[in-house]
């Protein structure tokens, strides 16, 4: 019989909205743990940059009860899409500090391909469907605007669309 | 109908989140944004610009041509800028 | 005056050939301890897969010096191709047992795209070019063949000649 | 100079290296395995199809075109399966 690997049986991505920083070695053992048919495991940490000293912070406000639900669709679309073993997003929320993890996701496969693409494919839908915006706090006054959505992620989002 | 809003949406209009009651001719999401634009400054300034605003009924996102009749809860925010 | 970011100074990358095992947090903490100016940060970690249970263990033979220097120069092209703040590669050589880590590509940039391309990009390329050769050890016989290279893995190294 | 073999080119040599003289003849990389080849069996099984046979000349990569001259060290290997 087809072993779950085998048989291409989904897997339940693993989604989470939170206050608290990630560790990415924990994610990828979470994935791998007992597992011996993972060949390819790929994670994207996004970062908070500074903005060349600019930014103080960055405050991301969300939708809560959607952010967790919308992002479960886009994994869930990413695990109809490539045959994964492992998929986890993690989405942080509230004052984040330059230096600091926004966002992580890790996508396990039997291969390389499919791993590096799902990763790629998850942080262009997250970037335009999840329901969090980033509010700039500047290092000089104090306060600042909220980031703008840049044309550039949409146009990365449609590249899926002929896959 | 419980309708909320998200960072600069809620910050031009003042609030989170309200209950309202949507009289009979507004049938989509793009007759409660205008409905809702005449309500006072706020407003106004938050759907200035409807084309670049989302919508989510029930917390998915729908288009401004989506029917609202049986939404619980509808909430309008701008393009996302998360990840 | 440019700060090392913006003036696109080119990064050295960190090349490591060991029998040890590696840590992901910790490399990816290497590369972005102190600084504010990284958004991105890929890594690929490459397994070995027990090949629904056929597998005992792979054996990495490497040639010595030339492992280094020519993952050495694989990953200074990355570091032209892309603007990358740091660039990590360790590969290991020796008996791996199933699910262990064989191989870590960490790729950090300002932007997302960029440090998803590189490691995609540095995975080719050590794939048909880095002087590794994987042993089979079977779990009924104790041994078993060396691993065919596959015309795929050459296939994928030649998406980046249009690049 | 030194010449060292990976891989199973090196199991069917049975060795992992070794120090050869080259005669005058001998100018290219394909010349040193037609010379390598009539060796013995062990050679001439690690080199029967020298199409796939990779080589490297003081660590770097190389054709099989390439002039040996002035070589300190010549690898040949297998395809490289790494990563």
């Amino acid at each position: 019989m087809d072993t779950k690997a085998q048989s291409g049986e989904r897997i339940i991505p693993l989604v989470r909205v939170q206050a608290e920083d990630f560790d990415v070695t924990a994610e990828v053992a979470r994935l791998c743990e007992g597992r011996r048919d993972i060949g390819a495991v790929v994670t994207f940490t996004g970062l908070c940059r500074d903005e060349d000293g600019r930014l103080s912070a960055l405050e991301l406000e969300h939708y809560p009860g959607m952010a967790e639900d919308e992002i479960g669709r886009i994994a869930r679309e990413g695990a109809e899409r490539w045959p994964l073993t492992g998929l986890t997003v993690i989405h942080r929320h509230g004052k984040i500090a330059p230096g600091a993890n926004i966002v992580l996701v890790v996508a396990a496969s039997r291969h390389r391909r499919a791993a590096f693409e799902a990763a790629d494919f998850m942080m262009d839908f997250l970037k335009t469907r999840a329901p969090f915006w980033k509010k700039e706090h500047m290092a000089d006054s104090g306060s600042g605007g909220w980031v703008e959505a840049k044309t550039a992620d949409d146009d990365d989002a449609a590249r899926w669309s002929d896959g | 109908m419980k309708v909320r809003y998200f960072a600069w949406v809620r910050e031009r209009i003042g609030l989170e989140e309200e209950t309202i009651e949507v009289p009979g001719n507004v049938a989509t999401v793009s007759d409660l944004i205008g409905w809702l634009s005449e309500r006072d400054e706020g407003y106004a300034a938050a759907f200035a610009e409807p084309e670049v605003i989302r919508v989510a009924i029930d917390q998915t996102h729908v288009e401004h041509d989506e029917p609202i009749g049986r939404a619980s809860e509808i909430a309008f925010f701008p393009p996302m800028t998360g990840g």
